[in-house]
């Protein structure tokens, strides 16, 4: 497989500033965690990428993007959690509407 | 004795274990939460017995440290280490001891209050904190105690805190302390300075090891660097002993359920300051001799003196049974200081520990009124509880006795010995000390006659006898309150200390015990000839509560047959020294706030209106435009927070690239 | 795929390289496709036909010799019939969903070693594959029950998604025994390490129970009666399935019974020694009989199926749930402790006496602590 | 350059962008599993397996379902958003801003030395033996820590979503 190890980071790039994007954009809370686990995803991406190219015989680059792959798991179940949560409070999903902080 | 000292950690550590345990137990835990805490104390209680006996067979003075490193920084090297020396292993036992018994008492006592393991919490907490304390070998570690000992008595008197006045009240202890412990901090400071170590004892190296030297070095007002380190941890224990002037907390902490006053007034907290100047003893006389004492010395002496019957003529005056044994305990503490002042170490920890043994009885006998009584505290509404509480009645004499110097009781040994040691060194110390010793009998005895003699007062609700819990403990204390008195010679061979001989002690022990009977005698002529009829009825002090002249016409109203002069004067002395501590001392505060105020009213008449008026309006009126359009910043939607995040890397990132 | 490209290589010396390589990757492809799309047909029929002596009667017996063809003939049938798509349904959903229903459920065929040397994939991540891929038929699930905008067919489409995730996780814990016990995640060196004559994981105490929490969930996860709630005709029509006829509808059906194979071939692997058997290592027909052995150890696991569900009334969705959670789940983390005591005995005698004492009081325990156990009466969120 | 990478970059790069711009949720969320395929696909690609599969497992398996639950309990079962626009306000700035940071990402990517460096290439076999060795003897604290964290997080979001149902 000959591709540069530059195309790998320009694809994580681009898939973290899509899913940037999204979160940017979106309303709905729902959409808006998807659009982190995209961000999440393409940073995955890169470790394994990083892994291939550059790990000389040491795993590590393995298992940083398990470690983060579990901890993207708890953290979509904690933030779905609090989606719904949320839901039940305001009868609403809109991101625009959660402003209960504002200054 | 040096494998044990290796387990002198264990004794606090119990108590901290438990105290964290018990603040993750559900409140419904009641059962469990007590048994921890009184599981833990009990075994800390065994451990300390274990030190103590393991201290028993070393005559000499002798003490084994055991350091170890806490951390590096730098160079420096942060030490803690733990004692186990005789004066320890004897305070440790006895804070174990009464601590456990108290621990059992508030079983009983706070079983009504939904916070239980709340309470036992704090109170496992103080007493992990009291015991990290006496088995301290480092200041750093003993001021870390020091101040959580603070903390927890802050917490404790506070433990109603929906009440008003228990809230003022543990902000009052709160902060009264603190003044002291700056100058504890102070002059900790100074010694990791000076000494260029905290650790108390270190094979030679230790900063009280380093007295001698410390001596030599000049200090602040021409003292000795030993005498100014002494002086600013004396101001230390002042607030924690409740000496004067800082004793102002101490009668307003008993806001805090009585268990609590019986922890801080007999074992722990007032304890503290106490033992702490007895541990630093070696800093104190450090350049002295017992003809030209250091200043320190004087002070000691001479606060503890003063504190001795300033507090026992207010404590004549008191309707509140906890207020009057609050006062009584600053007097008590104001012994103790004096003994040590006068250079009597063995004597000062000797009354300390008794002191502890019947204070604690008194308290815990008070608690136990308080209950039987369905929460009455105003000994006016009190009255023949003998007949309805005979064990409470029985245990409390005991311990009024005790308190009075009655001769086969503890007290009587211990204060003669403090007067004793007063004696040799300033005979208007010690004249002062006796009358307040005679006060003290008195007013136990009018306590005892309004509480338990004559009938009762308190209107429907009959009093009754308290719960084996509350009862135990209390005559497991008077037991000790009878008979430790004798272990007074035993115990100066204990401490290893060997007293030169004392001269005066026929006539000291006479008139002490004279002064005793004496008081009671008339204590008994005021309230126990004839007892108060009911509550309404006047007491001869009950004018106090009065304005100042009307209340000494009606003072003596009723019991006007009884009208002495000395008592007169007696209650003169007492209510002058209130209006004093109420006029003078908080006069003085007042005017400085007072002319604070006025300074900067005339400053704001003059500068304000012309000069600084304009500019700073102007000043302000451009800091809440800044503050309202930056607070539309802050729009509380997560996205544009997130926008500005990302606006941030992007021109970070142009920068970065343009560079 | 080794052994094909030798075989094609032995006959015909004259092939092109890449075409004997591109022939030996779609050959086994193509046969395990073939033979599995065979097995399905003849287990449709089976399946017919055990229900029917089951339930006392004949079973299809008009087409074919004993309705031998009545798969192919129902097979025209559903050809034949119109397509109908609902007016409401998302189209490209409603379109996409039966077409992935079955492609996760070959996909798992790709790691089954059907006999000896042949095997489409040789993964070195074989069964964690095979699980990964059969979730991924929930998505599928969901899709079709979402798309056809019909309440019976979301009902069962949620339905579906619960039951498969539930019972997803003692699967995967059940698997981990086997893996711990031939520390490889191959497909084939999971049956390499049950050779011998009592081999097979399954004759282990902890092999036994794995075998039999692998085997409820695998009828878990392929929705199979007693589970089969997900399409209970008797409360939500059809389920997911409500809205899909003729050829969308065949596919459903293919899908569920090739996934219901592929789990068995799984279980087989796993647990009974895949294709072992006397016979298997001969050198000319070796893979002939292994295939053989692979079969028929498949047709045990079918017959179970059928058998399960000939007998068993279909249970409740709290009943299916706690099911999961209460009693497998528990009982596989104790099947694992259970390999370990197993691994680290002093001998083979005492692993086996304590593994098997430990999960008979796991079992003896969990069954009591759940059988304590009433379930509420149901209470109706939207009665009037 | 590789006909596999570009093809499975196109297709992820459009999943990833279906995901974030379809109106319907539930399209969405397809497009979001299409987009975790691809990642999959690109482990398998890179010759992590294990990961590859883990990835499937997980994010289609595990979070694809909780966010398709998560649509389904706010009551949104038809997945559409009513009618009002899916974009929040300022949308054209957020695009701006995610759009400019993937430029100047590849700017300096492609002024690294990193974009001609060529693959490592060998990888050895049997690495996931030598992962599950790992994540017991190097990794075994991050690994039990990562097991209390997931248990909490397990506990927490069913808390915080049975916080109302207990109120009813």
């Amino acid at each position: 497989m000959s591709v540069p190890l530059g195309y790998y980071l320009m694809l994580g790039g681009v898939l973290f500033c899509i899913g940037l994007c999204g979160a940017l954009t979106r309303k709905n809370a729902i959409a808006v965690l998807m659009s982190i686990e995209i961000m999440f995803n393409a940073a995955i991406l890169n470790f394994v990428v990083f892994w291939y190219y550059l790990h000389n015989g040491a795993l590590t680059g393995q298992m940083f993007a398990l470690f983060a792959i579990a901890v993207a798991a708890a953290e979509s179940a904690v933030g779905l959690a609090l989606v719904i949560s949320v839901y039940r409070h305001y009868r609403s999903v809109d991101v625009d509407e959660m402003k209960a902080l504002k200054g | 004795m040096n494998e044990l000292v290796k387990q002198q950690w264990l004794i606090p550590f119990l108590p901290l274990v438990a105290a964290a345990v018990q603040s993750l137990l559900p409140r419904k835990a009641r059962k469990l939460s007590a048994g921890i805490c009184l599981t833990a104390m009990g075994a800390s209680c065994v451990l300390a017995l274990r030190a103590f006996v393991g201290t028993l067979g070393h005559h000499e003075a002798e003490r084994a440290v055991w350091n170890f490193v806490w951390f590096d920084y730098g160079t420096t090297r942060l030490q803690l280490g733990f004692i186990l020396d005789p004066m320890t292993a004897a305070m440790a036992l006895m804070v174990t001891f009464v601590g456990f018994w108290i621990f059992v008492n508030a079983t009983g006592y706070m079983s009504d209050d939904e916070n239980f393991t709340r309470f036992f919490c704090f109170l496992s907490l103080f007493a992990a904190a009291m015991l990290g304390l006496v088995v301290a070998n480092n200041l750093l570690m003993l001021f870390m105690c020091w101040e959580l000992v603070g903390l927890c008595s802050y917490l404790l008197i506070g433990f109603w805190y929906f009440k008003p006045s228990a809230a003022t009240a543990m902000k009052k202890a709160f902060i009264t302390t603190r003044i002291g412990d700056v100058g504890f901090f102070l002059g900790i400071l100074m010694l990791s300075w000076q000494a260029g170590t905290l650790n108390l004892y270190d094979g030679g190296n230790g900063a009280l090891e380093q007295a001698g030297k410390l001596a030599g070095l000049h200090g602040w007002f021409g003292w000795s660097m030993a005498t100014t380190i002494a002086v600013l941890l004396f101001i230390g224990a002042m607030g924690k002993s409740a000496q004067f002037p800082l004793h102002v907390w101490l009668p307003d902490a008993m806001e805090g359920p009585t268990p609590v006053s019986a922890l801080i007034h007999a074992a722990t907290m007032v304890a503290a300051g106490v033992f702490m100047v007895g541990r630093m003893f070696a800093l104190f006389t450090a350049g002295g001799s017992a003809e030209h004492p250091t200043f320190a010395m004087d002070m000691v002496l001479w606060v503890g003196c003063f504190t001795a019957l300033f507090s026992a003529t207010i404590a004549v005056g008191q309707f509140d049974i906890k207020r009057a044994l609050a006062y009584s305990t600053c007097s008590q503490l104001g012994f103790m200081m004096m003994a040590l002042g006068a250079g009597g170490l063995v004597p000062g920890q000797f009354h300390l520990l008794t002191h502890a043994f019947f204070k604690a009885l008194l308290f815990l006998g008070s608690g136990c009124v308080i209950i039987g009584t369905h929460h009455e505290q105003d000994m006016r509404k009190m009255g023949g509880l003998r007949k309805y509480m005979p064990i409470t009645f029985w245990c409390y004499l005991i311990g009024m006795l005790a308190l009075a110097g009655v001769p086969p009781f503890a007290g009587f040994f211990s204060k003669d010995e403090v007067l004793l040691v007063t004696f040799q060194r300033s005979k208007v110390a010690w004249g002062l000390a006796t009358f307040a010793a005679f006060l003290t009998a008195f007013y136990m005895t009018r306590q005892m006659f309004m509480v338990f003699a004559g009938k009762w007062r308190g209107g429907h609700h009959e009093p009754h006898e308290v719960r084996w819990n509350m009862w135990l403990p209390i005559a497991v204390l008077s037991v000790f309150a009878i008979g430790l008195g004798f272990f007074g010679g035993k115990y100066e061979h204990y401490l290893g200390v060997h007293e030169e001989e004392l001269h005066g002690k026929s006539l000291v022990m006479g008139l002490s015990v004279a002064v005793g009977a004496a008081g009671i005698l008339l204590g008994w002529l005021m309230y126990g000839r004839k007892t108060m009829a009911h509550a309404e009825e006047p007491d001869p002090l009950e004018v106090k509560l009065g304005a100042l002249f009307t209340c000494l016409n009606r003072k003596w109203y009723v019991d006007e047959f009884y009208d002495a002069t000395i008592i007169r004067a007696t209650m003169l002395l007492g209510e002058f020294w209130r209006v004093f501590d109420n006029r003078v001392i908080d006069g003085i505060l007042h005017g400085i706030a007072w002319t604070a105020w006025g300074v900067s009213q005339v400053v704001r008449w003059v500068g304000d209106e012309f000069v600084i008026n304009g500019g700073f309006d102007a000043g302000c009126e451009g800091v809440r435009l800044t503050g309202r359009e930056f607070a539309k910043l802050q729009t509380g939607r997560i996205q544009g927070y997130l926008r500005i995040l990302c606006l941030g890397a992007v021109i970070l990132l142009v920068i970065w690239y343009l560079k | 795929m080794d052994a094909i490209y030798q075989l094609i290589h032995d006959y015909c010396p004259t092939m092109p390289d890449w075409l004997a390589l591109a022939l030996a990757i779609l050959l086994p492809i193509a046969i395990v496709m073939g033979v599995f799309l065979t097995v399905f047909a003849l287990l449709t029929w089976v399946e017919r036909k055990a229900l029917g002596r089951i339930q006392n009667r004949r079973g299809p017996n008009r087409v074919g010799p004993v309705g031998l063809f009545q798969p192919i003939a129902d097979g025209l049938k559903l050809l034949t019939k119109e397509d109908i798509v609902p007016n409401a349904a998302d189209k490209v959903v409603h379109f996409l969903a039966p077409v992935l229903v079955v492609v996760p459920a070959f996909m798992v065929l790709a790691v089954v070693p059907v006999a000896k040397g042949f095997i489409a994939v040789d993964l070195n991540i074989g069964v964690l594959f095979a699980l990964a891929v059969s979730t991924a038929s929930v998505l599928a699930l969901f899709m079709a029950g979402w798309a056809s905008h019909n309440k019976f067919s979301l009902l069962g489409a949620m339905r579906g998604v619960a039951q498969v995730v539930s019972y997803e996780v003692p699967m995967v814990l059940a698997a981990v025994v086997v893996l711990m016990a031939s520390g490889s995640l191959s497909s084939v060196s999971i049956v390499e390490a049950q050779r011998g004559l009592t081999g097979w994981f399954v004759c282990k105490p902890w092999g036994l129970v794995g075998f039999v929490i692998f085997q409820l969930c695998a009828m878990a996860e392929v929705a199979r009666t007693p589970f089969d709630l997900p399409e209970a005709e008797s409360e939500i029509v059809a389920g997911y399935h409500t809205e899909y006829s003729g050829f969308k509808f065949a596919l459903f059906q293919m899908g569920e019974y090739v996934a219901a194979i592929t789990m068995g071939g799984i279980t087989v692997t796993m647990f009974l020694g895949g294709y072992l058997g006397p016979g298997c290592d001969l050198p000319k027909f070796g893979w002939l009989i292994s295939a053989c052995w692979f079969f028929a150890k498949l047709g045990i696991i079918v017959v179970i199926n059928i058998w399960a569900r000939g007998t068993w009334p279909r249970v409740r969705v709290d009943q299916l749930l706690g099911f999961a959670w209460k009693l497998l789940l528990p009982l596989s983390l104790v099947n694992i402790v259970a390999m370990a005591v197993w691994h680290f005995a002093p001998n083979k005698l005492v692993g086996w006496v304590e593994s098997a004492v430990l999960l008979a009081v796991a079992i003896v325990a969990l069954v009591k602590i759940n059988a304590g156990q009433t379930f509420e009466k149901r209470s109706y969120r939207f009665t009037s | 350059m590789n006909i596999v990478f570009l093809t499975l970059s196109a297709i992820m790069v459009l999943g990833a962008v279906l995901a974030v711009t379809l109106r319907n949720l539930v399209h969405c969320l397809l497009a979001l599993v299409v987009f975790f395929l691809g990642i999959a696909g690109h482990f398998f690609l890179l010759k992590a397996d294990f990961l590859g599969a883990a990835q499937i497992l997980i994010y289609i398996g595990a979070v694809a379902v909780l966010i398709l639950f998560a649509i389904m309990l706010t009551r949104n079962i038809s997945g559409t958003e009513g009618g009002r626009s899916s974009l929040g306000g300022a949308w054209w700035l957020g695009v701006g801003l995610a759009s400019s940071l993937a430029g100047m990402m590849c700017v300096f990517v492609r002024r690294s030395e990193l974009v001609t460096k060529l693959p490592y290439g060998a990888t050895e076999e049997g690495v996931v033996k030598e992962i599950g060795k790992l994540l017991v003897t190097d990794w075994v604290v991050p690994l039990e820590i990562m097991a209390v964290l997931l248990t909490a997080a397990l506990i927490g979001a069913v808390v915080i979503a049975l916080e109302e149902e207990k109120k009813r």
